[in-house]
């Protein structure tokens, strides 16, 4: 089985052999101009040059739009008003009542976004933890279960969306299952609870696989003899999870918290084929918010939502900003070990 | 000698793609999308235009409805595109559809065929000829007879109010155990007939929007209630946020419900889903106190300005309207023809074996003939889609109790001048 | 208890008992397994059924086609039922037309005999059946081949790209000192937080300025310099110790071959799991390639079943078909590649 | 030939001076071992030499050529590495031809050269494996053959034993040996273990916080050592060391022990354990009480407090009958005295 993707790799390898050996004179001249630093340069180059034409500059020219205004696409086309669309999305009369917001619906998706953030994360790291746990046992077919779990990771956000929305709406397949048990038929989606828990629920199914094998890591590092001493000691289990296990899982959790964390944010494509934000607006989140002020609606405002846009960005730099910490709080304790 | 190279060059270049002008046939981007089958027969029809004029080709580009919404318009900002497309946003980038005056061969065919809905996609004052409408459509109600007749429920006459209907899809409703009375599509076009039928009017004096008004917010109102009491199936409107479109075709397919308010382009849809489970009717739009209006309104075929071709574009353009050619398109379809000849000329043979299509059909034509002025002036007015995007989705969250009516009203006042000021920088 | 299912259940407990937590890790696992593969079945039982039954309440958990009987006297084959008579006895009969709420009918063994039967005593009679046309349709009309390998050319040169592109960043920031090295790395981090889907209007812009409209490399440029792969491939690499490369650079070794020869092959894991991702992420991509190909002999598979979702109907048999298409690479992947994927994010991946 | 020569070399990290101004010529064929207390700076000056790091100042240069801006590629030395840094994804075959190749030498030479060394170093038939399957010795010899194939001006071995077990390391320390003798090639050997540097070692530097204390043959490092740090630095167990002041060319040490020195003032009196033996009861002693007994059978440690407190360690032939707390007179070979200044510079007796 193993034998395909190998052949295949070596169909594949041979002509990027060829070239890499075929470049390798002049950069060996340049290395030689150079020295190192202009080799980093070297390697550096394609990325960073795909990366500031197609992600940066992007982003610098959203920064731009967000003070212009108009509904023109092209930049060219449209009037610069600073500040003004900033000052639109930040106005409120009061400020724990999105509906009293100059844009209340930015308010409503970040509130909305804020209490799927906290609650999906929570449930992301309590399900993927129990699951790490119990995959960590000495079972059979611990292999098979361990990539049962991750399958939905592999679906694209759209299918996903488009899976559970076939299940649980009027005519799915939860219904199915509740008429067989006699129970009475749910329109799921039609309740602000319901809709609101789904897209929670389908979203912890659809990436618990992968933080479950991160934690599922963390927690096949942790050295056999610290629970065997702990043995010898007669630590009840309980006291041996949170006093071992735990706080030694700690690094792994961190990185779940922030990677669910930003995800969680950025949550688009499949609460937008799943729910489109209802019912009313209970599920409609930021990036759907900006998707469709910006680019989908018939009340399009490209500049309001490179505003919002920017607003959330900073909000996920500060995100990335703690990240960053924790990671190298983790780099310097790994090196001590 | 530089000069002599590039001259040299240049000719070599002209010569080649005057070569090339010969031996290869013009290529014409079409962009399409489909409710149905009509994108397999619009290929059938461009497959013999072909036929006959070896010197075009004309390639038909399906695309999802939501290309056509979101990304032909950013590719008309910046002067690309298709030469042909199929388009629904008829008036708001009328800037971009080619004037087809100079280049089709009998304007006045045009004129006199396609002329009384040229404005719905010009700018306003412009005598272009911009495209066609590939169909007409037409809002309107269909009743699920058989429902009706099981439930011992007469189905109320063409003069019956909304009230009216309402109270018998309800009795039918609860007679049947269904689901709800009823279920108007998600959509701010679909309830602006309903709207004008209440004394509703957009359009203030200066062909400015004007506030919402009493008329419009009389509808609104039942609306709400209704689907607060339950009567109208409520994840139609409320399980979705912003404009998103969403029909209840599928509930009234499933005999859910006994009465659905869309519109005419439902007709296949239905013909096909529904088969022989159960007879249903078109209804006509039911009245409010000032009239019973629906509301036209249609998709259109546009050349695009862009195009480097307009020639050739027009002789498609040319094919395409010709008389036989729209007759068979809506025949084969069943949608309502946009074409004056055919429409008098009557007499469509639509292949259908559905005995419940042609009536359906007729009653559109027929309820195209009901609408009130307020509701005809909407698809040639350039800020209907603003006013549309804001009812749909303020009414929505009145529905789903997120707001109060009165609140409602206020935030669709403001969401409309936010478009009109974002507009006009 | 059997060896074998000894062997299967082997748990915690000490001695024939079982211990609570065993019952609850079974629980969890086939209740997982259940809820993992559950919904992706009912998708695929789903994309069999015709448009009607779709939509039909409540739903039936196979696809079902109606049973039809060919009747003397009758051209076409009659639709089969079942009738309940007034006695309470059910018989099978075929239907020759309906009239409002009555059903005109006929028994298949004598079909002179005409009997009508209120339609509510009657219920189609059924069988599990395939709507294959949902399948056979779309691959037969649309340019499937086409979009077949336009997705397999937008995948796996956005793969080797991204493989070779960010492992090479990688290795420049993972293994040289420079100025400004964190100020690139802290760059490329904080990228990895913007989502496409706010950036769709500049992006556009940027990728028509340079032409790419309605071309593939529209498509795998934008996704290419994934700062998630840079990210990915320096934590692995810095693992790899550096007296290799100086190992190498003392046996005459250009810097470019250290990179080809050294830490390319020893990255093998981390490259492996950033070309999977790649792949499924590239084959999934949905929303850029609609925006940026409109052009019919640029589809890939995602946009062409997407011209099923029109403005006032979305044909959904056709779009779930379509989308179990797409689905089979992927889940091929999962099937041969389950467990190199999952060692390999446990063990190489994330650190 | 590999004759390398350094010049006033200095090395900073950042503001650190890490290297601070080396002088160090060693001749063709020599082998020269750096030896120093871990950050003494001797594997930085190793790196310098590969070309791997650039000095801050000063030249460096083999065979007469100044080769400070050359790449480690171009200086034509090779390198064993303390973790051996085998490429791990290559066979041992590929593992000695990798840097062959990048030369672009001939096939037949490289089969030609990877067969001799492979005999030398015994490794024949573990060509074609890869390195998670050698033990430790065989991943030491594929590291050095490594080395060989390439035929280099001269071999720098990064503490090439130290990640072996003692057995294996004393067989590989004479393997090491031989090879030198046999290739007859320049070789620099870094090293923390005096025992390896003793053995191998033509000359020893003896490096501390990036300067060298001392450069010298082994036998006058142990006889005659510069300084106090390489008296204290080189044998084993280590020197024992008096502070005490002269006067009239007399010093005493503890338990009134009197030596003769040339000078006065403050001096260190060293005499290394091995120079120590119990006393007759006439002589005249160091006095103390036993704090530590270790027999290792044909020799005994003895370790001791002097009367005012001076540790003091002996080691004595055969197993005299000790205990701790016994009171121990300990008597010395005044010849072997080692005699320290003020500053810890060795006085020479007059």
């Amino acid at each position: 089985m193993a034998a395909i993707p190998r052949t295949l790799g070596a169909i594949v390898t041979a002509p990027l052999t060829w070239i890499a050996r075929a470049i390798d004179p002049p950069l060996r001249w340049w290395q030689r101009l150079t020295g190192l630093n202009g080799m980093a340069a070297v390697f550096l180059l394609p990325n960073l040059a795909i990366f500031g034409v197609f992600v940066l500059f992007p982003l610098v020219l959203n920064v731009v739009y967000s003070m212009t205004a108009g509904t023109n696409i092209l930049l060219g086309d449209r009037s610069f008003v600073g500040l003004d669309q900033y000052q639109r999305l930040l106005t409120c009369e009061d400020y724990t009542q999105a509906i009293t917001c100059r844009e209340d619906m930015f308010w409503t998706a970040a509130g909305n976004t804020f209490f799927f953030v906290v609650l999906q994360v929570s449930m992301m790291i309590l399900v993927s933890t129990i699951t790490a746990l119990i995959l960590n046992r000495n079972i059979r077919g611990r292999g098979f279960f361990r990539a049962v779990f991750f399958f939905p990771v592999l679906l694209s956000p759209v299918v996903v969306g488009l899976i559970w929305r076939w299940i649980l709406q009027r005519q799915g397949l939860l219904n199915l299952i509740m008429v067989n048990l006699g129970m009475e038929p749910e329109v799921w989606l039609n309740d602000r609870a319901y809709a609101f828990t789904a897209t929670i629920g389908v979203s912890v199914w659809a990436h618990m696989g992968f933080y479950t094998l991160i934690l599922l890591a963390g927690l096949q590092a942790i050295p056999k003899d610290l629970y065997e001493a702990a043995e010898m000691d007669g630590t009840p289990p309980a006291r041996v999870f949170w006093r071992i296990t735990l706080p030694l899982l700690g690094p792994n959790l961190a990185v779940v918290l922030v990677l669910a964390l930003i995800r969680g944010v950025q949550i688009f494509d499949e609460v937008y084929v799943l729910t489109g934000g209802g019912p009313g607006t209970s599920t409609l989140y930021l990036t759907q918010y900006i998707y469709e002020v910006g680019f989908a609606s018939i009340l399009r405002n490209p500049g309001l939502a490179a505003a919002a846009s920017i607003l959330m960005g900073l909000v996920l730099v500060v995100l990335t900003l703690v990240q960053l910490g924790l990671s190298r709080r983790n780099e310097q304790r790994g090196s001590r070990q | 000698m530089k000069l002599a190279t590039s001259l040299a060059a240049l000719a070599v270049a002209g010569l080649g793609t005057a070569a090339l002008a010969q031996d290869d046939p013009v290529e014409l981007r079409m962009m399409w999308y489909s409710d149905g089958i009509e994108g397999e027969v619009m290929q059938d029809l461009l497959d013999r235009f072909e036929e006959q004029n070896p010197d075009i080709d004309v390639v038909l580009d399906n695309v999802a409805y939501q290309v056509i919404q979101e990304q032909l318009p950013i590719q008309l900002a910046s002067g690309q595109g298709p030469d042909i497309a199929r388009v629904t946003n008829l008036k708001e980038q009328a800037q971009h559809w080619l004037d087809l005056r100079e280049h089709v061969e009998d304007p006045a065919y045009w004129d006199e065929n396609f002329g009384n809905r040229f404005d719905w996609m010009r700018e306003d004052g412009s005598d272009a000829i911009p495209g066609f409408l590939t169909q007409l459509t037409m809002v309107g109600g269909f009743a699920n007879r058989t429902l009706f007749e099981q439930a011992g429920v007469e189905i109320p006459g063409d003069d019956a109010t909304w009230d009216e209907w309402v109270e018998a899809s309800d009795q039918v409703a609860q007679d049947q155990g269904l689901v709800a009375a009823f279920a108007v599509d998600r959509s701010g076009h679909r309830i602006s007939g309903p709207n004008v039928s209440y004394g509703g009017d957009y359009i203030g004096e200066d062909g400015m929007p004007a506030e919402i008004d009493d008329g419009t917010m009389e509808y609104v109102t039942k609306l709400v209630n209704w689907t607060k009491e339950g009567k109208q199936l409520p994840e139609i409107w409320v399980s979705a946020a912003g404009t998103t479109y969403r029909s209840g075709a599928d509930d009234f397919i499933n005999a859910q419900i006994p009465f659905l308010y869309s519109g005419s382009w439902q007709v296949a849809n239905l013909s096909t889903k529904i088969g022989d489970a159960f007879d249903w009717v078109a209804i006509g739009s039911p009245c409010g106190d000032v009239g019973c209006s629906g509301l036209a309104g249609g998709a259109a075929l546009v050349g695009i300005k862009y195009t480097d071709h307009p020639e050739e574009v027009a002789r498609v353009m040319d094919y395409l309207a010709s008389e036989e050619v729209v007759r068979e398109f809506s025949e084969r379809t069943l949608f309502l023809p946009a074409h004056q000849g055919v429409v008098e000329a009557g007499g469509l043979d639509f292949q259908s074996e559905d005995p419940n299509v042609p009536p359906a059909l007729e009653r559109f034509v027929q309820a195209s003939n009901e609408t009130l002025p307020a509701a005809d002036a909407l698809p040639a007015w350039k800020w209907a889609n603003a006013y549309y995007g804001a009812l749909v989705t303020r009414i929505s969250q009145a529905m789903a109790g997120e707001i109060t009516l009165e609140e409602a009203r206020e935030l669709m006042n403001r969401d409309i001048a936010d478009v009109v000021q974002n507009a006009s920088q | 208890m059997s060896a074998a299912s000894r062997f299967v259940f082997r748990r915690r407990g000490h001695g024939n008992r079982w211990h609570w937590t065993d019952v609850v890790t079974w629980i969890w696992l086939i209740g997982g397994t259940v809820l993992m593969f559950g919904p992706a079945l009912w998708l695929v039982a789903s994309s069999f059924k015709g448009p009607a039954q779709l939509a039909e309440f409540p739903p039936t958990l196979l696809p079902y086609t109606q049973i039809t009987a060919q009747v003397e006297g009758y051209d076409d084959p009659l639709p089969l039922f079942t009738v309940t008579q007034e006695d309470g006895s059910t018989t099978i009969l075929a239907e020759i037309r309906r009239i409002g709420t009555s059903a005109q009918m006929v028994d298949p063994d004598t079909p002179s005999e005409r009997i009508d039967v209120d339609i509510e005593n009657r219920a189609p009679l059924r069988e599990v059946g395939l709507a294959t046309e949902n399948y056979v349709e779309p691959l037969v009309t649309n340019d499937f081949l086409r979009f077949l390998w336009n997705s397999v050319f937008v995948t796996v040169m956005a793969t080797l790209i991204t493989l070779l592109t960010n492992s090479m960043a990688a290795f420049a920031l993972s293994k040289y000192r420079f100025a400004g090295r964190d100020a690139v790395m802290l760059l490329i981090v904080a990228t990895l937080m913007v989502p496409l889907s706010v950036i769709l209007v500049p992006l556009y812009s940027v990728v028509n300025a340079t032409g790419l409209l309605n071309s593939l490399w529209g498509v795998i440029l934008p996704t290419v310099a994934t700062p998630t792969g840079v990210f990915l491939l320096r934590q692995y690499m810095l693992t790899i110790p550096d007296e290799l490369l100086e190992a190498a650079r003392m046996d005459n070794a250009s810097e470019w071959q250290i990179y080809w020869r050294i830490v390319l092959p020893l990255a093998a894991p981390a490259l492996a799991v950033l070309a999977i991702f790649s792949v499924v992420w590239r084959w999934n991509d949905f929303l850029w390639p609609l925006i940026v190909l409109s052009r019919r002999e640029t589809y890939t598979l995602q946009v062409g079943l997407n011209t099923y979702a029109g403005e006032l109907n979305v044909q959904w048999h056709y779009i779930l078909a379509m989308t179990v298409v797409t689905m089979i690479p992927v889940v091929l992947v999962f099937v041969f590649l389950q467990r190199f994927i999952t060692t390999g994010i446990a063990g190489a991946g994330i650190k | 030939m590999g004759r390398i020569a350094l010049n006033d070399i200095r090395k900073s990290f950042g503001k650190t001076e890490v290297i601070h101004g080396v002088d160090l010529a060693v001749e063709d064929g020599e082998l020269v071992v750096f030896v120093g207390p871990s950050g003494c700076g001797k594997s930085t000056l190793l790196r310098l030499i590969a070309g791997l790091d650039r000095p801050t100042s000063g030249t460096i240069e083999i065979d007469g050529a100044d080769v400070t801006r050359h790449s480690a590629a171009n200086r034509g030395l090779a390198m064993v590495f303390q973790s051996y840094a085998l490429y791990p994804h290559m066979t041992v075959r590929q593992n000695l031809s990798f840097g062959l190749e990048n030369t672009k030498m001939e096939r037949a030479e490289i089969r030609r050269r990877i067969e001799d060394s492979a005999r030398m170093l015994e490794i024949e038939e573990l060509l074609d494996r890869r390195p998670t399957q050698l033990s430790g010795g065989q991943r030491q010899r594929v590291a050095i053959g490594r080395a060989i194939v390439r035929e280099p001006s001269a071999f720098l071995l990064d503490e090439p034993l130290s990640n072996l077990d003692a057995e294996l390391r004393v067989t590989m320390r004479a393997e090491l040996a031989q090879l030198h003798e046999r290739l007859g090639t320049t070789m620099i050997y870094v090293t923390h273990d005096q025992i390896e540097a003793m053995t191998l070692a033509d000359r020893i530097v003896v490096l501390r916080k990036g300067r060298i204390e001392q450069v010298d043959t082994p036998l006058n490092l142990y006889n005659r050592p510069a300084n106090l740090f390489v008296a204290g630095f080189i044998g084993a167990p280590n020197m024992n060391f008096f502070e005490t002041t002269a006067s009239d060319g007399r010093a005493e040490l503890p338990g009134g022990l009197h030596i003769d020195v040339p000078q006065d003032g403050k001096i260190t009196a060293g005499i290394r354990p091995q120079h120590l033996r119990l006393a007759n009861r006439e002589e005249e002693a160091l006095e103390g009480t036993v704090t530590l007994v270790e027999a290792l059978g044909a020799e005994t440690v003895v370790h001791a407090r002097a009367l005012d407190g001076t540790a003091m360690v002996t080691v004595l032939s055969g197993q005299p009958n000790l205990g701790i707390g016994d009171a121990i007179r300990i008597a010395l070979d005044r010849g072997e005295v080692h005699l320290f200044d003020a500053e810890g510079q060795r006085i020479d007796p007059s």
